[in-house]
């Protein structure tokens, strides 16, 4: 290791926690003064403080708790029933070689289609239920799962899987000592796209067809001209999105921390 | 071909999700105990006030109604939740439930929901304009540029009827669709030249000092019903007690609303943000229990006037009770 | 050619300070083929780097006259070569760089990838080549751009043993051509000895000039015949036991760094 | 060959005929026979249709999805290339990329109106995040040796930019690209269920709303196609764009 390029100024992390912090500040100022300065009319960008008195004020009701909380339940759920589904279609196609070369254009087609594409029909099958939010959620996180695992699949060293049958593993055995642990990092980073991608849709499908959650709760703010309410709970949208983010990657290096070295983020 | 493996996958996802979806939820109408779980659909709007209310003073619980209400983004996504069995109740406009008949959806309309207060100058809708607008009447807004919340609907179909009969001519108008909440922003901006807007939006346009040019509902037809309580053809069928229980609780908070316009301001506060000064403010409609028939026909002809039905005529026989 | 003057060089971080070089003072004449070797963890890089002008030095001075007129070879060839451009590309860009115009370029690039025995690679990727034949590569490159000075960090540090015989081989015939100045950084005693007219040895950090040694060898020399000359095992000897000295002289202050290092 | 062609079309062949067969004598009002879903598409999508409809929504799609790449692009790489910047920025464009998209539509509406200027900002507002962030992971990688011999050789500003850090941030830059590019699919459909009088999701939407199910399901194919084909034309162009970086993986793979 050449331990130069010191040359830059490096910043300590206290320091980064800092300038991070300031660069939030600054938003936060900036939002304030737009509307106060009169740059942008106060009735499209309320200032920070009333968006947070608004946000207060939300958080003071119970409706407010049981729209996040309806709209994690559907994330939740539609992530599980993802992640299980991806993980076990991806283990099995990945194993059998023949199921793999039969899948693939099928996966490939399906892959990119938009889960919004589904939104009329979710409709159609669940009106504003929360199965029209799971159908959204589940379609888009599984893909991310799946093709993550089967990058995984593939990418399980040949001598080792050699190894494995020189010692007349059975299949099983196989799956369980020689495909999973390679597999592992590539499921949690499909996870992990999946947690964000989750959200994103499960409040989607709540702001576009009405299903209960933080979506639907927005969209009443909307109807109902409450400009302010609605900035309050875009932020708390963007809160719960860097909150499972954050999750997510300290799952990931936490239960990975022994893998970590060996592994690489497959372009998705 | 590879194309059609898109929706075989939708269906057999479908079918995946059918299965958890149910899991989650007891399914609607059961009886359990003599009380019925009753979902309705309804959009989180000024017009479904009586439900809520009703709700409150325990009309429907006395009918042995436990009641639940479920939003949904317009009546299209409201029908279809009533005919596949989620809610057994829906609340739409009379417009859409005219086009879902011309298509033979199997849904009739069990008692009425909201209607216009037929009074021009005190009516819960209209076309507004900005204040410094050259329009002053409806046959100004001829070949205009007009917002409404749906295309191919009740507002541009009555819309056109306000200039038609101030003696204009409603062919060259432009409609653009756009949410009600957005439409005094786009008059005050001049994106669009008039808005047809209801309340809450109607107070925010004249508030800000815009002006209302036509009463749409109003002239469209005396005391016009606008949207309505249906039930999916099925239930009617299999479960007339039910029906019949939940249109008598709907008439009796139907008409408590209507004596009670105090209580409407202060229920609108617990399903909607509706601000408290705009909630004392705002012209309410109006909720008679029965439906204006004269009023649906008139919907029905605006509406194959403007080619909203294709081809078809409704059959006002099969969706009205 | 190139003079170093009282030259120092401290790392910063936060409160710490960490003494990476502390006197270097020599000079390099023009034409000249001059090694610096010394312990690892000694500086080397940081001294190669103030010279190129990547790095500031704390204080004293550095003078090659013409920096445009310096090129550099580094030990990571699979890092220094730009992975999306084909070989010819990489020793041209430096040169287009420069405003040479594109007749001349043609004629440098052809003429550097003969000298260094890569024609008929032009096309290839560096990725596609084996490592001696990626650093040959860098060294084109480093040719093509002729040059007043060259400066090479370890560069045969991570190829095999065959194919390191023969660039060091190529690195004299090279200079013993086109008679440009080359300083040599290498922690190889041998290398050192069997390729420099002079090698510098440098102390254990923070680093001073330890010793300097002419090498009296013959201007011909080869693997064989030279390494098993009885003068190369004398001066090997001598620049090995110095740096043993430098080693075991500076101890402490090895240690320092170490610990300043692992934070 | 006949082989690669049977595993291909397989799969596919036997799910169509399934869901032809399976569908043939359906009476739900909401899954018609697939025979009827394919005669509605014929009839639906006809070239005026296409122009009218798809044409439009494809040319917003393009628009805001350049905008995003191009602002993505080149933010990510000033703050790519400065630590404090960098360091300051970060929280705040982790919370924007946080942001589920669609939620952002009713505000864009507010300051944008309602017209094609709307619909290109909200598709930019939702892709330009992966491609900045992931710029900025690219440009912050480049290999400290790679910049060092750039650096020795001469190479500042402009080339500096051109020659080394884009090609060097390019496999990330593609693969926030690539995330980009669905979000722009899912965002262009979505701009047009909010407020539009033309466009493939205005197009399913009204659809539904007239309870025209064939057309709508013919619709939702029409999408999946979309998406489908702009996926093939972009991984054709990463192919093109990133060989020497899938040669290099694979070189590294193999030693």
């Amino acid at each position: 290791m050449t331990a130069v390029g010191a040359a830059a100024p490096r910043t300590a992390p206290g320091g980064r926690a800092l300038l991070g912090l300031s660069g939030l500040a600054g938003l936060l100022v900036l939002v304030e003064l737009l509307p106060r300065t009169g740059i942008v009319s106060d009735s499209y960008l309320p200032p920070t403080s009333r968006i947070l008195a608004a946000l207060a004020d939300e958080a003071a009701t119970g409706a407010f708790w049981v729209a996040v909380g309806d709209t994690l339940t559907a994330w939740a759920i539609g992530l599980a029933i993802a992640v299980v589904a991806g993980v076990g279609a991806g283990v099995l196609i990945g194993a059998v070689p023949v199921l793999r070369a039969v899948t693939a254009s099928t996966v490939e087609f399906l892959r990119p289609i938009p889960s919004v594409a589904l939104i009329p029909l979710a409709v159609l099958l669940y009106g504003s239920d929360l199965g029209s939010t799971l159908l959204l959620v589940v379609y888009a996180a599984f893909w991310q799962v799946l093709v993550q695992v089967l990058y995984g699949v593939a990418d399980v060293d040949p001598v080792a899987d050699e190894t494995a049958r020189s010692f007349r593993f059975g299949p099983w055995a196989r799956i369980r000592y020689v495909l999973w642990p390679t597999a592992l990092p590539y499921v949690f980073t499909g996870v992990r796209l999946a947690a964000s991608v989750a959200l994103v849709l499960a409040v989607t499908a709540e702001l576009v067809i009405g299903a209960p959650g933080l979506g639907a709760v927005i969209a009443v703010a909307q109807t109902s001209n409450a400009i302010t309410t609605m900035y309050a709970l875009i932020v708390v949208t963007g809160l719960l999105g860097v909150a499972i983010n954050l999750a997510a990657r300290y799952a990931e290096r936490h239960f990975l921390a022994w893998h970590q070295s060996v592994r690489g983020e497959a372009p998705s | 071909m590879r194309r059609f493996i898109t929706g075989m996958t939708v269906l057999a996802l479908v079918a995946a999700g059918a299965g958890c979806g149910s899991s989650g939820d007891s399914g609607g109408g059961t009886t359990d105990g003599g009380v019925a779980k009753v979902k309705v659909g309804i959009i989180p709007i000024v017009d479904v006030a009586p439900i809520y209310l009703g709700q409150k003073q325990g009309f429907f619980a006395n009918r042995k109604i436990d009641l639940t209400m479920e939003s949904g983004q317009g009546g299209a996504a409201i029908v279809p939740g009533v005919v596949s069995g989620q809610f057994q109740f829906g609340f739409s406009n009379i417009t859409s439930l005219l086009i879902a008949q011309t298509k033979n959806v199997p849904v009739k309309v069990v008692t009425n929901g909201v209607a216009s207060t037929g009074t021009a100058g005190k009516d819960f809708g209209g076309v507004t304009v900005r204040k410094d607008s050259p329009i002053t009447e409806p046959a100004d807004l001829a070949g205009k540029k007009i917002a409404v919340n749906t295309l191919k609907n009740i507002g541009d179909t009555t819309v056109r009827e306000s200039v038609r009969k101030a003696g204009g001519d409603p062919s060259g108008i432009t409609f653009v669709e756009m949410p009600f909440a957005n439409m005094p922003a786009a008059v005050e901006n001049g994106q669009v030249d008039a808005a047809w807007v209801v309340e809450p939006s109607l107070s925010a346009v004249t508030a800000a000092g815009g002006r209302v040019v036509a009463w749409n509902y109003v002239d469209a037809a005396p005391d016009l019903t606008v949207a309505a309580y249906f039930a999916s053809s099925k239930l009617i069928a299999d479960d007339p007690d039910l029906v019949k229980r939940f249109t008598e609780a709907m008439n009796e908070s139907l008409a408590y609303a209507d004596a009670h316009p105090d209580e409407v301001r202060e229920i609108l506060g617990s399903y909607t943000k509706i601000d408290p000064k705009v909630r004392e403010a705002l012209t309410l409609p109006k909720w008679p229990t029965e439906i204006n028939k004269p009023s649906v026909e008139t919907l029905s002809k605006l509406g194959a006037q403007d080619g909203i039905f294709g081809s078809a005529t409704p059959d006002l026989a099969k969706i009205l009770p | 050619m190139l003079e170093v003057k009282g030259l120092r060089k401290v790392y910063r971080s936060g409160s710490r300070e960490v003494e990476a070089l502390r006197d270097l003072t020599f000079t390099v004449a023009a034409g000249e083929l001059v090694c610096l070797v010394g312990p690892s963890g000694c500086g080397k890089t940081t001294l190669l780097r103030c010279i190129a002008g990547l790095l500031g030095p704390t204080s004293g001075e550095v003078t090659v006259g013409d920096r445009s007129g310096l090129a550099i070879v580094f030990q990571e060839y699979g890092r220094s070569l730009f992975p999306w451009m084909t070989v010819r590309d990489n020793v041209d860009l430096p040169l287009r760089q420069k405003k040479v115009p594109k007749a001349r370029r043609r004629e440098l690039v052809a003429e550097a990838l003969t000298a260094v025995g890569l024609d008929g690679t032009e096309s290839a990727y560096p990725w596609q080549l084996s490592g001696g034949m990626q650093q040959r590569v860098a060294i084109a490159r480093a040719v093509a751009y002729e040059p007043s000075i060259l400066l090479m960090d370890e560069p045969f540090a991570a190829v095999d043993a065959q194919t390191r015989a023969d660039l060091e081989d190529l690195v004299r015939s090279l200079w013993q051509r086109l008679g440009m100045t080359i300083l040599f950084v290498t922690h190889d005693i041998d290398e050192a000895v069997y390729l420099g007219q002079r090698v510098l040895m440098l102390s254990a950090s923070p680093t001073v000039v330890q010793d300097e040694l002419t090498v009296d060898l013959p201007a011909e020399r080869d693997q064989l015949h030279t390494r098993a000359d009885p003068r190369f095992v004398t001066l090997r000897t001598r620049v090995y036991s110095q740096i043993q000295a430098a080693k075991t002289g500076t101890a402490s202050g090895a240690a320092g760094e170490l610990s300043s290092a692992d934070r | 060959m006949i082989k690669r062609l049977l595993l291909v079309l397989g799969l596919p062949v036997v799910l169509f005929v399934t869901w032809y067969a399976a569908s043939a004598n359906s009476e739900n009002f909401y899954a018609p026979p697939l025979r009827q879903i394919l005669a509605a598409f014929v009839d639906t999508w006809t070239p005026e249709r296409l122009r009218a409809d798809v044409l439009p929504s494809l040319a917003r799609l393009g628009a805001g999805y350049l905008l995003a790449a191009l602002i993505g692009i080149a933010a990510g790489v000033a703050i790519g290339a400065n630590p404090r910047l960098r360091a300051a920025a970060e929280p705040v464009l982790e919370f924007f990329r946080a942001v589920p998209p669609p939620v952002l539509v009713p505000v864009i509406m507010l300051f944008a109106g309602i017209g094609n200027g709307m619909k290109v900002i909200v598709i930019v507002s939702g892709c330009v995040w992966p491609v900045l962030l992931n710029t900025v992971e690219g440009v912050r990688a480049t290999d400290g040796v790679l910049a060092d011999t750039a650096r020795a050789y001469g190479l500042t500003g402009a080339a500096r930019l051109r020659h080394l850090l884009l090609p060097s941030a390019s496999p990330q830059i593609i693969a926030g690209l690539r995330q980009a590019l669905s979000i722009a699919i899912i965002l262009m459909v979505i701009s047009e269920m909010f407020a539009a009088s033309n466009g493939l999701g205005f197009t399913i939407v009204q659809f539904q709303r007239s309870f025209a199910i064939p057309e709508m399901w013919s619709g939702i194919i029409l999408l999946g196609l979309l998406g489908f084909g702009l996926s093939e034309l972009f991984r054709l162009a990463e192919r093109h764009a990133l060989a020497w970086y899938h040669g290099l993986r694979d070189a590294q793979r193999r030693s």
